[in-house]
């Protein structure tokens, strides 16, 4: 059973997405085997219940976006960090106006509402630190969260002015309802941030330090072959995640992070809290320096 | 001239329970008719065929020469089943005023007249009460005033006063005859009440049981204002009384 | 309708004795609810006390009423309760129709209980894309939601009136609109009311779901949002707040149901 | 539905419909007029997407999807699915009515239990199911366990209240009579109560299906279950720009309730043959 | 032996609706006691309160000398308003069986009382049947047979013959009377049939209207065992008859 010490099958939830590949290469390359794990990944498409099924011990593991991880962190919901899997490109999430509007910028926002994934998104932070940087006030734009298979009907109807999107949706967007964009996040101050990572309980984390080490271990191995092999990754999409193959192509790729010692990554991590307190999405200081799980061996 | 004809008329309910069966006779104008039977003769279906509220099988009936596919201008119908033929959600001068309100009666016409045949069957002042607070006497009567009340032309009556003491029907019977002749009303009366029958008929037929057909057909010879005492002693009554009593002897 | 099948049974006698019945197991299971909560002592369930705080802070301080309720709660009662007005007389009418016309009901029947069984959340996008993100396609998607109970429960108040209403209705020549204003409705209103009752609660939660989408205010909003940001708390005060809000408006159309049918044998 | 009236203020009789009119019976009829019910639904909405206010790729017509829904129906895949779905709803009723049924005679009959239970249940079921979602999946998972007792805590309302207000509608002089020969308490409410409400129970239940059903799908679209049609939903709309297989799979659940509700109509016609038909 | 007593009895319905007033009387073990009076004078309210159906409001009833709070063992009723207490949803066979069905009696041994009560209210073969598909009287005579087919020691019927036709009425009032004797049934029997509640009667009671109380108590001199005819012609029951008719005369 899951939470105890000699456990050595770890069951994921994780969504669909591009940060997810090296996971999966891993499972399927055998890097989890060679460590003497078992690692059930499950597809959760987009809900938002992930965090409430580690915390509860319905599942092991569950990747989570660092913005979304973080505040429930901050929360105090008993959540560790595992891993970081990836950081931003330029392309790989944008804000996008519709074929017909004639807006150029963000200052073109004024007034009107973007819409974002979920209420703690990162996107939120780029955008309010792009107003500033044109010295304008974070409540130019107002957000309205939005489930991102909405963003083309949201967007299409008008009822938001623009969008905040990831791919596939992006490039899907742009390909087949002349989307334009008009922002892209990883251009501002926190460019190159880490997109998301894995989390587990606190609890599961203090009775699993061995099982979590080699889960490091092997997800690093992917992680670098991931990196060295762009096309593999492209490919593998189509697979586990509901991007077609038609699309998969022009998909941008994150970087994913290759760094074996969690704590190399505080700094990251720490920027995007620090942040969140300057952007509004945490109302006091978070401090992330209890957040990761140490490295046992 | 005739109010009511029935021609050959049957009646089966769902698959072949035949409940009559080629009833044919006819009603004139501002007459009294009785019709007798036993239990489970066809008498409720009789009325509720003439008075177009189910289909008849074969055969029709026609209402001051139309035929009847709906219920016919001018005609109305006291249940046998007045328990259930009130509305509970209005109280006994609504469930009276009820088939007026659709005339273009003034309100004080309707009110007077609710209170006029509440009078007449001895219900005065029980206007505000709903029907489940009377007894069931009483509901039966409120049913009657509420015919009275409507003042067809046609009226159809269904064991009216089979709940009520004898007192009480004394008087509901002679009423009837007397909006019968005042009103010139056509009048189509069930019972299982020999007596009754032949007191309150012009004419009388006797339904033979399953599938109910006419029997007999009398015609009744007492004079038109009738009195309880007198009536029922004249050798005229005793007489048919005592036929229309063979007959049903026979009919069962 | 205080209800036939009431049986021999003593009602609480006096005021202070129906309070207490009524008070009663609500105040027991809130005390239970506290003893379990701090038992578990699990940051996702509350002690009702942290809750009933939190709830003042947000709503129930200053005067009596924070303006922050009013931003929360108040747009989204009334569009609750006009999506529920809306799809209660939709449903009214038109199983009224469907219960007194059985052809109708053939017609009508199918895409009924097709469109009642699509799954609201899939068809909101539909509502967006066909009415805007504004009021109109919330209280829409309210009013869609809340019509089927009430149609079917009418269809099935309409179908067992009892024929001899009916029969005596059509005996006197009442027209068939007076029939169905003065015969059938009053008839079947015990079973429309209780349509009413199971979508008045309905309406709610599909208020709830309605402002998941492009809302910037109102309880479904705040709910959606405490809940992605890990807000437990206001999580709770939300659900709370609703469930007091339903029982509220559940008081007042009880009231309303005893006023109406009161006129029945008791 | 008006009824003509002439000028002279004589009353005219309403022109019955369904009474004398010869009712097309039987199944032929019924199914004809279902038919025509559907197809007129269709072209509206095909009208409606053809006249392009919305991109067609969002929200495409009716000539789209249906054969699109045909495909789907014949895929194992999707029937997969359909299946985990049913499961979980068929389920969720079953738990809501073996609690609804009891309490709702207990409530209809004790003025008490009325009075005392009434806030709790009000308040209790004024609480969104979706609302509470993340909390049951924190306690019971992503799993068939979540689904069934969401599917159930919805269900339990309707079929709750109609049992209330059908076990209230009993006829009064039914009970006298079960009293007056001393019918156990137990044996009343099974022989008398019961069958009196059961229509309105049935109705309880077919809005208990659709609700459940509707609520269903709609927690596996909110958590991501792995299975369900909720899931068939949310995989091609995590795609994008799949809105054909999106609103064939939302048409075949809407289909799935048509279905359900069919079943339980014509398992409960001999069930209450008798309603309409005499007092009560 | 007193089977039956009723001492001081009171009955207001709601807020001052008096519909008894200080009633007393009591019916031995084995008799048969006719109520009679006119409509709304509170037989059936009276009838209720023994059946211990409705709380009186002063007074109180004792059946084998035990007080009634809820309904004696060993009582049936049949009830004024027999179409709604027949259930729509059980054929008449099942109706009948239904408070057999809680008894310890063999299944075969309840079959054969249902065949036996419905032959004796003359309904052979109608079993099978819902009650709403069979005429008033008949539904009527159900609810007799279902009283008749339970076998309670205190039997109190409610206008049970008012919707019969005479024949099948003298059929029921004779099997009434053989019931009583045979198994020396006690029964308390409203009517408003003044010939019928002499004939049935071993004793008599007359209600006063509003509030109902006891007018007159009359001990009927007839055999025990009756014929139609017979019993009617004797001088007894003629003097009888008529000194009940005076006496509702002055009660209502
Ligand atoms: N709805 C029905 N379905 C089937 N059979 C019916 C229905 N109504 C009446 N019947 C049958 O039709 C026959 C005639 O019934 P009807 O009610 O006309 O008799 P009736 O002469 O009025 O008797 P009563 O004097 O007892 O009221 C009976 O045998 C009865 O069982
Ligand atoms: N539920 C009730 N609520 C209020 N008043 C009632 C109720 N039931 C009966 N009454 C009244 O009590 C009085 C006696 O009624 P009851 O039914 O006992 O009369 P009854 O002697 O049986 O008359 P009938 O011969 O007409 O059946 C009547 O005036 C009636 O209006
Ligand atoms: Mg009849
Ligand atoms: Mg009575």
């Amino acid at each position: 059973t899951p939470g105890t010490a000699t456990t050595t099958t770890i069951t994921i939830s994780n969504p669909a997405n591009v940060s997810n590949v090296p996971l999966h290469l891993a499972i399927d390359k055998g890097y989890f085997a060679a460590e003497g794990l078992t690692v059930k990944a499950d597809v959760d498409l987009g809900s938002g219940s992930t965090v409430e099924a580690v915390v509860g011990g319905q599942v092991d593991m569950a990747w989570s976006n660092v913005v979304s991880g973080l505040s429930a962190y901050a929360k105090g919901l008993g959540i560790r960090l595992v891993a970081l899997t990836d950081t931003a490109v330029t392309g790989s999430q944008q804000v996008l106006v519709s074929k017909n509007s004639k807006a150029r910028g963000l200052g073109d926002l004024k007034g009107q509402k973007v819409a974002v994934l979920s209420p703690s998104t990162i996107c939120i932070l780029n955008v309010r630190s792009g107003l500033k940087a044109q010295g304008l006030p974070a409540d130019t734009v107002q957000f309205t969260p939005v489930a991102p298979p909405e963003h083309a009907n949201v967007l299409d109807s008008g009822e938001v002015a623009a969008t905040c999107t990831s791919d596939p949706f992006r490039t899907l967007m742009i390909d087949r309802l002349g989307a334009r964009p008009i922002y892209d996040t990883s251009s501002g101050e926190l460019s190159g941030y880490a997109v998301g990572g894995y989390l587990v309980s606190e609890k599961f984390a203090a009775a699993n330090p061995k099982a979590l080490a080699g889960f490091r271990r092997a997800l690093l191995k992917a992680t670098a072959y991931a990196n060295a092999n762009p096309a593999e990754v492209k490919a593998a999409l189509p697979e586990f995640t509901t991007i077609e193959a038609g699309v998969a192509g022009k998909v941008i790729v994150n970087t994913y992070l290759e760094t074996a010692d969690p704590v190399a990554l505080r700094p990251q991590v720490q920027r995007i809290a620090d942040a969140m307190v300057t952007y509004g999405l945490a109302d006091k200081p978070i401090d992330v320096s209890g957040y990761f799980v140490p490295n046992a061996s | 001239m005739t109010a009511l004809q029935v021609r050959n008329l049957s009646k089966t309910y769902g698959e072949g329970h035949a409940a009559l069966h080629n009833l044919s006779f006819e009603v004139k104008e501002g007459e009294l008719l009785s019709i007798v039977g036993p239990s489970g003769c066809g008498k409720t279906t009789l009325l509720k065929c003439v008075a177009g509220l189910i289909p008849a099988t074969r055969g029709e009936v026609s209402v001051h020469g139309r035929e009847v596919t709906g219920v016919p201008d001018g005609l109305a119908v006291v249940f046998q089943d007045y328990g259930r033929s009130l509305f509970p959600w209005m109280k006994v001068g609504a469930n009276i005023a009820f088939p007026l309100e659709t005339s273009r009666l003034p309100k004080a016409e309707i009110r007077e007249r609710v209170e006029h045949s509440l009078a007449a069957v001895g219900l005065e002042g029980k206007a505000e009460r709903y029907p489940w607070q009377l007894s069931g006497g009483m509901q039966q009567r409120v049913a009657i005033a509420r015919a009275l009340a409507y003042r067809p032309q046609v009226l159809l009556m269904d064991e009216p006063f089979a709940s009520v003491d004898a007192q009480t029907r004394s008087g509901l019977e002679d009423l009837t005859r007397r909006v019968h002749l005042e009103f010139g009303m056509t009048i189509m009366f069930v019972t299982h009440d020999i007596d009754e029958s032949v007191y309150l008929a012009d004419r009388l037929i006797v339904l033979r049981r399953s599938p109910g057909s006419v029997l007999a057909e009398l015609v009744i010879e007492l004079p038109r204002v009738r009195d309880q005492i007198a009536t029922k002693s004249l050798p005229a009554f005793v007489r048919q009384r005592s036929e229309v009593a063979q007959h049903i002897k026979d009919a069962s | 309708m205080s209800g036939g099948a009431h049986m021999a049974v003593p009602a609480a006698k006096g005021r202070p004795a129906r309070l207490a019945v009524r008070l009663g197991p609500i105040l027991l299971a809130l005390l239970l609810w506290q003893w379990a909560a701090l038992a578990a002592g699990s940051p996702f369930f509350p002690p009702p006390a942290r809750i009933a705080a939190r709830m003042a802070e947000l709503w129930f301080s200053e005067p009596l009423l924070t303006e922050r309720f009013w931003l929360d709660a108040g747009p989204s009662v009334l569009r609750a309760l006009a999506g529920w007005l809306a799809g209660a007389a939709a449903g009214v009418a038109v199983g009224l129709v469907a219960g007194q016309w059985t052809a109708a009901a053939g017609y009508v029947d199918p895409p009924v209980n097709f469109l009642r069984s699509l799954p609201k959340p899939a068809i909101v996008p539909v509502f967006l894309l066909v009415f805007g993100s504004g009021d109109l396609m919330r209280i829409g998607l309210i009013t869609f939601g809340c019509a089927w109970p009430v149609l079917l429960n009418t269809m099935q108040g309409v179908r067992s009136v009892d024929p001899m209403y009916r029969e005596t209705a059509r005996a006197f020549h009442i027209p068939t609109r007076t029939q169905l204003v003065k015969v059938v409705i009053p008839a079947a209103l015990p079973k429309i009311i209780a349509g009413m009752r199971v979508t008045l609660s309905l309406s709610l939660i599909l208020m709830v779901l309605s402002e998941w989408l492009l809302a910037d205010h109102g309880l479904g909003h705040f709910l959606i949002n405490a809940q992605r940001t890990f807000e437990i708390l206001d999580v709770w005060a939300a659900i709370v707040l609703l469930g007091l809000i339903g029982y509220l408006l559940n008081v007042l159309f009880l009231a309303a149901e005893r006023r109406v049918l009161r006129s029945r044998p008791a | 539905m008006n009824a003509p009236v002439t000028t002279t203020g004589v009353r005219t009789e309403p022109r019955r419909t369904g009474e004398r009119r010869r009712p097309s019976r039987g199944a032929a009829g019924a199914f004809l007029r279902g038919t025509a019910g559907a197809a007129v639904l269709t072209l509206a909405f095909e009208a409606f997407a053809r006249l392009e206010l919305v991109d067609a790729r969002l929200l495409p017509p009716a000539t789209v999807i249906l054969p699109e829904a045909l495909r789907l129906l014949t895929e194992p895949a999707f029937l997969v699915e359909v299946w985990a779905t049913l499961v979980a709803v068929l389920g969720g009723v079953a738990v809501a009515a073996a609690i609804a049924v009891p309490l709702g005679v207990l409530i209809g009959s004790y003025r008490l239990a009325a009075l005392g239970l009434t806030p709790i249940i009000d308040s209790l079921r004024s609480v969104p199911g979706i609302a509470i979602i993340p909390l049951l999946v924190l306690v019971m998972g992503q799993g068939l366990q979540m689904k069934v007792t969401i599917v159930a805590f919805v269900a339990l309302w309707p079929l709750l209240f109609n049992t209330v207000y059908g076990v209230r509608s009993v006829d009064p002089v039914a009970l006298e009579t079960a009293r007056s020969f001393r019918v156990p308490l137990l044996r009343t409410w099974w022989r008398v109560v019961l069958p009196s409400a059961l229509p309105l129970m049935l109705t309880g239940l077919r809005l208990a299906l659709a609700t459940g059903l509707t609520v269903g799908i709609a927690a596996e679209i909110a958590v991501g279950t792995q299975d369900g049609i909720g899931y068939f939903i949310l995989r091609p709309s995590y795609a994008g720009f799949r809105a054909d297989t999106v609103f064939a799979a939302v048409t075949l659940a809407g289909v799935l309730g048509y279905v359900l509700n069919w079943v339980t109509v014509a398992g409960a016609a001999r069930l209450v043959a008798w309603d309409g038909k005499g007092p009560s």
